[in-house]
């Protein structure tokens, strides 16, 4: 198995309730793969699972090959595994630029000499300012790149959450419903930075908009009720009669 | 096995008073989620009152405590609506910094119209002294303080798990948004309860002064040990708050008798290791959204 | 926008300019200097104010940036100070020499005390375990009459010249120059980490925890590693008052000098760098002044001043001010469409 | 009775209620469908006042709803079914029917008729109940305010059939036999069709569709662009 | 425009610092030397606010009180007190203030220092300036041995315990059970009574060290109970811990079982007396003042004092009374015109009728030297009053 991200029978229960039952997930390097499922199935306990923030109560989490179940999740990150958020989460004070230097500074720490971490100012990190840049102006967001995050647009801040999780350069990329919230006008932005993502990076993908699930991903999981219900290409998703099941109400 | 059972009294009897002072903060604290320091202000004014009412008023011990409580809590609300609902929402910084201001102007005015200096109380005759049963001493104040505290936990018990008012506190700190969906005005409920928790601080001042003294700086004196309590026994829980300063009061009046050397470290050292254990107090109850 | 160079540049001009002194920081710095020269009669004042506002700065590092509520922060200022003052009473009188164990042992009790806050609990666990801290350190102090003097005092504290050839005078002015000295040497250290990808990183982490999770900061490393630098530098600020007072009270380690330092930090304005310098300055003059004015009664001023400035003042004298330059940029705005 | 006008609303700055428009009489009963995520919980909470509305008008009876008080609502008429549930956990069943009462004809003694388990249960407290359990209670806790409109918000999901069944009996009789005015939130398709007159289309937070429910139901590929997996285009 | 902005949010920031500063060097500036003229400053350094805050108002209030009764006018320079507050025993404040007093009030005198630590800071400054200081309240031997500038007029720890000792001994008690607060004083007292008591051949059977915050006094007193000592020697902080003990010692019932009460002056403090209302009545205590003594100048001290405040004075209202005298002494002395070490020439082995009796200023140690009387608790007209019944003549400082 050559799979760049997997869970070998991933069980997790909060007390009786079980959550996630025997969840084998596997992505192929460069996968567009999107996890879809009605509301209350366990995706995000998946994803918590998935980066650390959660511990399984069995089964493991797989990395490039390495079982990273009981690593730290900053670690998880250094290794190449990264995420957004559904809900934004940024740093509201801070500026883009500054919130992607510091990404790149973070990912760079180990290559970065004490002086320039802890006592030289950010400024003299210039080629991890310029990569900063070089990203900030590939998602659009170079015109905004100097005023606080909370002053930005919705669909902005959407876009920075994307350059967030892009600045660690992960191997592997959770996408949490990248287009929530994002009102109409502002959404034609987004699907294009997504479909220019590199094909280096594969992608988790969960995501309630069928047309962006479809149009965007070369397999997908159907997890309902913390269990796996099928997992296949989107026309085998689209015909199976489980899935219509869950998605329409029983009697079809 | 006597001296035993004396220092279990003492014990108790500390942890009842602990208890009388620091339930109302744990109602406020925990209910409402507000960092009000200055709970030892309501308090304060509870001993003044107190000894002004006996003093000036002629009114007896007894009697004048419902008229302290009273008075504390109808009090607390002008407070509350000038200075404490702005704050509602603010961060625990902000909360911490307007109840450490009133703390400093109570205790300037407190000075300003009493003086500086440790105000009498006069308990009355049947009060003081001690019983003895079976070779045990038992002070009297000290029963009656544990009686009062029974009294209070049954009561606060009753108040909030079989009346209507209870019901809608409950329902209000389980679930603010639900709660006003279901037509409960959670201002007004947090109101209420906020009058509740002042005015219980001001009948545990008025108790407390007998053992604790009462002086301009009472607030910010006892400011730890309500805080310890409340903390240690999980903010909001009744129970909880009965627990630690029962835990705390054995357990500090047991070093006291046992480890004399050690008197001062052992509350300190006990609500650190209990802390440790409990991060979130003995039976604290996480704060849904 | 054709000018492709001069646009990609401007993001590194930016930062640039966000860490260059700023010309009222350099004014700032000389206006101590030129105390030296102006008031020579309040030297032992100001450099009080420069001990506490150092002070206040270490309890910032926590505080604003790294987000941790603390009310024992006068234990480590305790430790600097005893520390200092112990080696000072048995023969060892130089004064740097002393900074430095003082800094030194400040910091293992602040690295090890850490660990006792990263256990989980909310702002209110935090606080309680750090009260309690320094109320057990207290009651330590106290207790030990023998080797801190108790309630009484260290005494016997002699500090040396400085350098061999400074002594500390009558007047403060030796005094005022070491303190300013260090406390500028000390400021500029933490300015350069704050603005250091360290400083940003503990930024980001203050402002969202679950998102510098999420971009690999080692969290707790990190309070770890921020809690033990504030302890080093309380540390020193605890000692410096030993080597300038040549007493050492048991008052350094009260519960009294954390909560002051608290409401000295929040009047300024957390996370500012220059919050705690402004906020011992405006309390210390405005103890000294109200208080001149009516002793029994400037807790009152001092109660209504924290009122208004958590109803209407919100980030301190210097978030206040901030917020006044915005409404102003505001106004200018409109005024020119 | 309840009217709804280019309405956008959301969560802060985010926007889920994206120019939505509706009109009900009282009487009716409407089925909101559409997939996960488009806004249908949200429309709800917008009714009770629980997002921020950026524009448009909401009118509740003749009077405009954005500018009553959340605690208002319940007392003007609107019961909530919230999607969690979020039964007061700590109280019991039967004081979190009372706790929030209103006069009028469903009192403690209708609704145990109706749920008659909640009767059996009514010393419990709502922490300790199973999910359908919470459900009725949720809903009995609704309708003892009296409500002129009751806005369920996913009853049946995540419940095992039998009990779902008799939910669905339950709310066919509010509809029927009481007359309930009411706006249900579902994912069951189907079932939400049969129970209700008259059914709302949502996508992407504006109503894209609306029918009766018999129409719809003799014409379900409809539906299913708008509700199935399958998308329209390739 | 987005630069513009920022530059513009700096510069008015940094105006806003640079104000800030301004405001500071004017505050500083403002208070900058009164004009001297035909006066004699005395520099008042006591306890103004917080917990001591009492200190500091019976301290004035004396010296006040002697102003009061002998005009402000002595050798035809008017005397003005100038008070600063150092809120506790906080030293380096207390130093900063005597500093400040010296170089910027530029005073003759200084005086009050309530607590031993806030004296023992300003003893080098003192020195080096040669500022006579009068010590009006703090109590630990030591202190007047730390500057040649130092006298002092209230009393010494063991100069009031010792006393309490040969008295205790006299009648017969044998016995005895110790406790002390858990500080500095404390342990002092503790020290001073065993070392009295047991030369003369008493046993010390126990020994009890309280915590200063500790609202609770049962477990010790029920130790001394169990510890069945004839008679317990307490000292402990006046105010709420004397309080509190006395009830729990009264509610315990150790005098009913026969266990006598012995303290210092300390404790029963005069103006407490009424807070300590019933619980301290049969205390026996050894103290250097009573209100209730019986003297012209107690009643013209007293008659004074309550001019300025309605409650009883203690005796830090003497010792800030005495004070005062001994500075207008040597104002007429010198005849106006203060030098340190004349000053200090003149108060060596000053004599003054003070309004708890005679007193004297050691000419060697500069420490005072004072009868010192037995008292007991007694209701008089409603009053409590610490009624004196025994009195030892002219007692030195022990510790040295």
């Amino acid at each position: 198995m050559n799979a760049i991200l997997q869970t070998r029978d991933l069980w997790k229960a909060f007390g009786g309730l079980i959550v996630t039952k025997d969840v084998n997930l596997s992505l192929a390097p460069g996968a567009r793969h999107a996890l879809i499922g009605p509301n209350g199935a366990g995706k995000t306990t998946l994803i918590n699972q998935l980066t650390g923030v959660l511990r399984p109560s069995s089964g493991s989490v797989w990395l490039d090959g390495a079982d990273i179940t009981r690593i730290p999740p900053n670690e998880r990150v250094y290794r190449g595994l990264s995420r957004t958020f559904q809900i934004n989460t940024l740093f509201p004070r801070l500026t883009p630029l500054e919130a992607v230097t510091n990404t790149i500074c973070v990912r760079e720490r180990k290559r970065l000499n004490i002086l320039k971490r802890r006592f030289f100012g950010v400024s003299r990190c210039s080629t991890l300012i310029d990569e900063a840049y070089a990203l900030l102006e590939q998602l659009n967001l170079a015109q905004d790149c100097l005023v606080e995050t909370h002053t930005l647009a919705y669909g902005k801040q959407r876009l920075l959450e994307m350059a967030l999780a892009l600045a660690t350069r992960p191997k592997v990329l959770l996408l949490d419903e990248p287009a929530a919230g994002v009102p109409e006008g502002e959404s034609d932005e987004l699907f294009e930075v997504l479909n220019t993502l590199p094909k280096e990076i594969s992608i988790l993908l969960i995501e309630h908009d069928m047309n962006l699930v479809f149009n965007f991903a070369d397999r997908i999981t159907v997890l309902v009720n913390g269990e796996e219900l099928v997992t296949g290409t989107p026309s085998e998703i689209a015909d199976d009669p489980r899935v219509r099941e869950v998605y329409l109400g029983k009697g079809h | 096995m006597l001296s035993l059972l004396g220092v279990l009294f003492d014990g108790l009897a500390y942890g009842a008073l602990l208890f009388v002072i620091s339930v109302g903060l744990s109602i406020t604290l925990g209910l409402m989620g507000f960092n009000n320091l200055a709970h030892g202000v309501f308090a304060m004014a509870g001993g003044y009152l107190l000894v002004t009412l006996m003093s000036k008023a002629g009114i007896g011990f007894l009697p004048a405590l419902p008229i302290v409580f009273c008075i504390v809590a109808v009090g607390s609300l002008v407070l509350e609506r000038t200075l404490y609902r702005q704050l509602y929402k603010s961060t625990p910084l902000d909360q911490v910094l307007l109840s450490v201001g009133i703390i400093f102007i109570a205790t300037a005015g407190t000075t300003f119209l009493w003086g500086p200096g440790q105000q009498p109380v006069v308990i009355p005759e049947w009060l003081s002294g001690q019983y003895s049963v079976l070779g045990l001493d038992l002070s009297r104040y000290r029963l009656f303080l544990m009686a009062i505290v029974a009294g209070i936990t049954l009561a606060l018990v009753f108040g909030l798990e079989r009346t209507r008012f209870g019901a809608k506190i409950r329902a209000s700190v389980d679930n603010q948004r639900t709660a006003e969906s279901m037509g409960i005005r959670v201002e007004r409920v947090f109101q209420m309860t906020f009058a509740l928790g002042s005015g219980l601080a001001g009948l545990g001042g008025a108790l407390g002064v007998d053992v604790l003294g009462l002086d301009p700086n009472f607030a910010i004196k006892y400011l730890v040990y309500f805080l310890l309590v409340v903390v240690v026994g999980g903010p909001g829980s009744v129970f909880g708050t009965l627990l630690a300063a029962l835990l705390l009061g054995v357990a500090d009046i047991a070093g006291k008798y046992y480890v004399p050397q050690l008197g001062a470290f052992i509350i300190y050292a006990a609500m650190i290791f209990l802390l440790l254990l409990f991060p979130h107090g003995l039976l604290g109850r996480r704060k849904s959204k | 926008m054709s000018d492709t160079l001069a646009r990609d540049s401007r993001h590194l001009t930016f930062l640039r300019a966000r860490e260059r002194w700023k010309p009222a920081e350099i004014a700032f710095w000389f206006a101590l200097v030129g105390v030296y020269f102006v008031f020579p009669t309040n030297l032992i004042f100001v450099s009080q104010i420069l001990i506490t506002g150092l002070f206040a700065l270490s309890l910032d590092m926590i505080l604003g940036y790294a987000g941790i509520v603390t009310l024992g922060h006068a234990a480590f200022f305790g430790i600097g100070a005893y520390a200092a003052g112990l080696m000072a009473a048995h023969g060892w009188h130089e004064p740097l020499s002393g900074l430095l164990v003082a800094g030194l042992a400040a910091g293992i009790a602040g690295y090890l005390s850490s660990f006792l806050l990263s256990r989980g609990g909310g702002d209110l666990t935090r606080l309680m375990i750090t009260l309690g801290i320094g109320l057990l350190l207290f009651e330590v102090a106290n207790s030990a009459t023998k080797y801190t003097g108790g309630v009484d005092g260290l005494q016997g504290v002699e500090v040396g010249k400085l350098f061999g050839v400074f002594g500390f005078d009558l007047y403060g002015k030796t005094a005022y120059a070491y303190v300013l000295g260090i406390a500028f040497l000390l400021f500029a250290f933490t300015r350069s980490m704050m603005h250091s990808p360290y400083g940003l990183a503990l930024r980001s982490m203050r402002e969202n925890q679950t998102r510098a999770l999420a971009i690999g900061i080692p969290i707790s490393a990190c309070l770890t590693n921020i809690y033990t630098i504030a302890a080093v530098i309380a540390g020193i600020a605890g000692a410096l008052l030993t080597q300038t007072t040549q007493f050492v009270g048991i008052d350094v380690l009260s519960f009294q000098r954390s909560a002051d330092l608290l409401i000295i930090l929040i009047i300024g304005g957390t996370a500012t760098l220059y919050g705690g310098f402004v906020g011992a300055a405006v309390f210390m003059l405005a103890q000294d002044r109200l208080s001149n004015l009516n002793p029994q009664y400037w807790l009152f001023w001092l109660g209504i001043i924290l009122i208004v400035m958590t109803l209407y003042l919100r980030g301190g004298m210097l978030g206040g001010l901030s917020r006044l330059a915005d409404l102003y940029r505001h106004w200018r705005n409109k005024e020119r469409p | 009775m309840l009217t709804l006008e280019h309405v956008y609303a959301g969560y802060g700055e985010a926007i889920v209620i994206d120019d939505c428009s509706l009109t009900m009489d009282e009487g009716e009963s409407i089925a909101l469908l559409g997939r996960n995520g488009v806004g249908k919980s949200s429309l709800l909470l917008t009714v009770m006042g629980h997002t921020k509305v950026h524009r448009g008008s909401i009118r509740w009876c003749g009077q405009d709803l954005v500018k009553v008080p959340q605690h208002a609502r319940a007392r003007a008429g609107l019961g909530w079914v919230p999607q969690e549930r979020e039964i007061f956990k700590s109280l019991t069943v039967e004081e979190n029917l009372t706790v929030t009462a209103l006069p009028g004809k469903w009192d403690l003694k209708s609704i145990y008729a109706l749920f008659p388990r909640l009767q059996e249960r009514r010393r419990n407290f709502g922490n300790q109940l199973s999910g359908g359990e919470q459900q009725m209670l949720a809903i009995g806790r609704a309708l003892m305010l009296n409500p002129k409109l009751l806005l369920l918000d996913e009853p049946l999901e995540g419940l095992a059939p039998v009990i779902a069944d008799e939910l669905c009996v339950a709310i066919q009789r509010m509809i029927r036999n009481e007359g309930q005015s009411l706006i249900l939130v579902e994912q069951h398709v189907e079932q939400a069709l049969c129970l209700t007159h008259r059914a709302i289309v949502l996508e992407r937070g504006r109503v894209v569709h609306n029918a009766q429910c018999p129409d719809l139901l003799g014409n379900l590929s409809v539906l299913e662009k708008w509700v199935g997996v399958r998308v329209a285009h390739p | 425009m987005e630069k513009q902005r920022h530059n513009l949010l700096t510069i008015v920031h940094d105006v806003a610092v640079f104000l800030m500063v301004m405001c500071g060097i004017v505050a500083l500036a403002t208070d900058q030397a009164h004009a001297a003229g035909d006066t004699i400053k005395v520099g008042i350094i006591t306890e103004m606010t917080g917990t001591f805050a009492d200190f500091g108002r019976h301290i004035v209030g004396g010296a006040k009180a002697y102003m009061k009764v002998n005009g402000d006018t002595v050798a035809g320079k008017k005397v003005e007190l100038i008070i600063r507050d150092t809120t506790g025993p906080v030293p380096d404040v207390a130093k900063r203030l005597a500093q400040e007093l010296i170089v910027k009030d530029k005073v003759d005198f200084i005086a009050g220092l309530g607590f031993t630590p806030n004296a023992l800071a300003i003893a080098p400054l003192v020195t080096e300036a040669k500022k006579p200081t009068i010590i009006m309240n703090a109590a630990t031997s030591i202190i007047t041995t730390k500057s040649p500038y130092f006298a002092r007029v209230s009393m010494t720890l063991p100069q009031v315990t010792e006393p309490m000792a040969q008295w205790a001994f006299k009648k017969g008690y044998r016995k005895i059970y110790t406790l002390v607060a858990d500080y500095g004083p404390g342990h002092d007292a503790e020290a001073a009574f065993k070392k009295a008591f047991t030369k003369m051949g008493g046993e010390v059977i126990g020994e009890s060290r309280v915590p200063l915050k500790s609202p609770e006094f049962g477990p010790y007193v029920q130790r001394i109970k169990d510890a069945k000592p004839q008679a317990v020697f307490a000292f402990v902080m006046p105010g709420e811990m004397a309080v509190a003990f006395m009830k729990t010692y009264n509610e315990r019932g150790l005098a009913k079982s026969g266990i006598k009460l012995l303290s210092t002056g300390d404790v029963m403090d005069d103006a407490v007396q009424d807070a300590l209302g019933d619980h301290a009545l049969g205390v026996i205590s050894s103290h250097q003042y009573s209100v209730a003594h019986k003297s012209q100048e107690n009643k013209n001290f007293l008659a004074a004092y309550s001019k300025f405040d309605p409650q009883r004075p203690n005796f830090m209202a003497v010792g800030g009374y005495d004070g005062m005298a001994a500075i207008y002494n040597v104002i007429k002395q010198l005849n106006g015109k203060i030098d340190g070490d004349k000053a200090m020439a003149v108060l060596k082995g000053m004599k003054l009728n003070s309004p708890r009796g005679p007193i004297q200023i050691d000419a060697a140690t500069r420490d005072v030297v004072q009868n010192i009387y037995i008292r007991e608790v007694k209701k008089v007209d409603g009053h409590y009053y610490n009624v004196e019944f025994e009195t030892f003549n002219a007692v030195k400082d022990p510790g040295k």
